[in-house]
């Protein structure tokens, strides 16, 4: 078990994802997936400044300039790759053919509802595309530790902070379980690494019920 | 996700009757002929409503599958290539929505793209506009179009790889990259099948996201 | 001097098309330019199926079978070609990217109204690119006979067709003479082949006003 | 039209005080960076609203005009890559349009398509979509976007032919081909100008009647 929250909570995402499936990985916590991905996971990564077929991060020798992924990071592409324009790029965000999209977020609510791209009173002044994922991908994956830097919960009974969308989130994967939204009703369906309900309880604001599927261990 | 492999046979089975079938080409040209082949020798579906720019000619393409009595609708620019059709029309046999050529290629791309609906200029005043919203945007009346959705899309493209990514010769594009983003099921048919890695990654036309099964072409 | 009226009226619009324009040639006597179109005149064909880049005819031995234009005839394509799929062919249409559409009508009135597309009381069942040509291009030339197969007047007071679009003719083009829309006035500006007003005024129900810029021998 | 080989002191020399101007690239990768090299050493226009996902970095690409204050306004989906650009922002110097990074795409395509505006369920109930007209379709909430159009449009291509044809490589095609088509005058730098011909027919990602002007990169 990794000590570092953000990786367990990366490598129990990583579990979410199907052979076949076409993701999204936003910043943060989602960019560490790729490395709990075995190389014949089938998961085919998509990255909105315009690529299919996401590779492994390049050797320093291998930079190349024209390639990167929406986080301005060097990345390559694997066979059978296609680059296209950021319309047509989005296209496929908003038209559902995005099977999962994998973000962080500040909040996310009873009914999923997501706040991941603004704090109030701070600038406000950068979106990207994460309302369009949100939006468009047909599942949406919340990654998130527990509770803030400063110790507030983030999953909470309605938002604070400025929404992303409402009513999008369909998983949420902190290091202490998993939630998922099931007919408006947020379920805990998982705890991690021997956290207890009582442990959940105490750092949620969120009313949620138990509905635990199984163990993993972690 | 990415395609299977499959027969034009067993692909076009996933049809059922009262399902809505786009089909690429600009008369025969770029027209998946195996696909319609096969819904006409291995299909019984029917009451079918046919998005394709045309439905075929006299006995050929899509004309095949008029005679059969299985198009119940047809949702075209350009009936009047297929005098079959214009007569069933005007028989009551199959019914007629004529869309603007810019429209309809529109209006189907909106249906890939998660788009609501979208205003235009085009047949604003006219007679095709009859019944539609209308609008005046910086002076010039506009008309909303909603978004063409299918439950099939039947493309051809040249060239494949084995993921499903298309790419498409000279003017056989036409219709088929638009067609295959905006169905719940695609289906290409290829000239050539390649391995990945084949198919330049800018050149690609349509990732294999939006491919569900590929067929290679009779 | 070409006996045949449809040559002369060809003849005629070709000269209206300057270097490095890009056209769109409807079907009939716009298929006829090219004839009239010499090889450095530097004008651009675009066909709405998919192409910028139209070259002439091919012999027979030439036939590409996926490289037509929008008549479904065979076509080539003159080196710097591009082919695009038919959203985006109708995006430089509808965007006001195309100079020239060049069309075939059946009337035009007196404020440029078009009607090329139907007939009361026949098929209304193919409208194509038309009505997007119309409304996009930024200068439309309509190109017809001064009277019907059947002797009537074409350019008239008001359609009695069904329209394209309204006032979207730049110039009409007849066997007798050039009319220029100008400030929303039909202004007669050039007579052809020997033609007199009285000529023009016995086949015209639109009312014109005569402002004759020059004489060409025809 | 076809381009016109010139250098990029002389192409924008086009652009004037308050003009809208588009600016390709993703942060740095594909941005036109020698023409925004030389629009800040070799023009003084001012007063400029800057389309562009990012407004560069500090000192770098569009972050150079910025720091000569010759930005007025910012339409962006990302201010926040430039935190001097939040920072002028917060001073007041100047303002900024945050736009969700598919509608940002998608309304500079329907600018060059000639769509009068489109509905989309990104940024519903959210606060970007505050004032924006709203519409229930299907039972999901939409906002009406408008197209977003500019006086110029500053674009970067790998290659282009010296008629005006462009390739994009890699993930630097993001926004470049969509703003090509958006704007009254597209100056577009390649990196690689071929000769006519040399650009496979198919590949061409802007066909060259989108190209007024075309500068080599420096």
């Amino acid at each position: 078990m990794s000590p570092d929250p953000k990786a367990r909570i990366a490598a129990r995402a990583a579990q979410e994802l199907r052979p076949g499936e076409v993701v999204n990985l936003g910043i943060g916590i989602p960019n560490l997936i790729p490395e709990f991905l075995g190389p014949d996971s089938g998961v085919v990564l998509h990255t909105e400044n315009g690529l299919l077929g996401v590779g492994p991060r390049p050797d320093d020798g291998d930079l190349d300039p024209d390639l990167i992924d929406a986080a301005k990071q060097p990345i390559t592409a694997l066979p059978g790759a296609a680059y296209f324009d950021s319309a047509s790029s989005f296209a496929m965000i908003r038209g559902g053919h995005v099977d999962v999209a994998v973000l962080g977020a500040l909040e996310v609510s009873a009914v999923g509802d997501i706040a991941n791209w603004a704090v109030p009173g701070k600038d406000v002044l950068g979106v990207g595309g994460a309302m369009d994922l949100v939006v468009g991908a047909r599942r949406v994956i919340v990654t998130m530790t527990a509770t803030s830097s400063r110790g507030q919960p983030k999953v909470v009974a309605e938002c604070t902070y400025p929404l992303t969308a409402a009513g999008a989130a369909d998983v949420v994967v902190t290091e202490l379980c998993v939630f998922r939204l099931v007919d408006g009703e947020l379920r805990l369906t998982e705890l991690l690494d021997g956290a207890t309900v009582d442990d959940v309880t105490a750092v949620t604001t969120a009313p949620f019920v138990v509905t635990l599927e199984e163990s993993h261990v972690g | 996700m990415t395609a299977t492999l499959t027969t034009a046979a067993e692909a076009v089975s996933a049809i059922r009757s009262g399902d809505t079938v786009m089909v690429g080409g600009f008369g025969l040209v770029g027209a998946p002929l195996s696909l319609i082949d096969a819904l006409v020798d291995h299909s019984d579906a029917t009451d079918l409503t046919i998005v394709s720019n045309n439905i075929g000619e006299p006995g050929r393409g899509l004309g095949k599958l008029l005679r059969q009595g299985r198009i119940r609708r047809g949702i075209s620019s350009y009936f009047t290539s297929n005098p079959e059709a214009v007569a069933a029309v005007n028989a009551g046999e199959i019914e007629a929505t004529l869309v603007p050529q810019g429209t309809f290629a529109e209006a189907i791309r909106a249906g890939g793209a998660g788009i609501g609906g979208f205003f235009t200029p085009v047949g604003a005043g006219t007679q095709l506009a009859e019944g539609k919203e209308e609008r005046v945007i910086d002076g010039v009346r506009h008309v909303l179009e909603g978004p063409i959705h299918a439950d099939v899309a039947l493309v051809y493209a040249a060239r494949a790889d084995t993921l499903g990514n298309l790419w498409y010769r000279r003017t056989a594009r036409n219709f088929n990259p638009l067609m295959a983003t905006a169905a719940s099921l695609t289906i290409a048919e290829a000239g050539e099948i390649l391995d990945v890695g084949e198919l330049e990654p800018e050149s690609v036309v349509t990732p294999h996201l939006y491919v569900d099964h590929l067929v290679a072409a009779a």
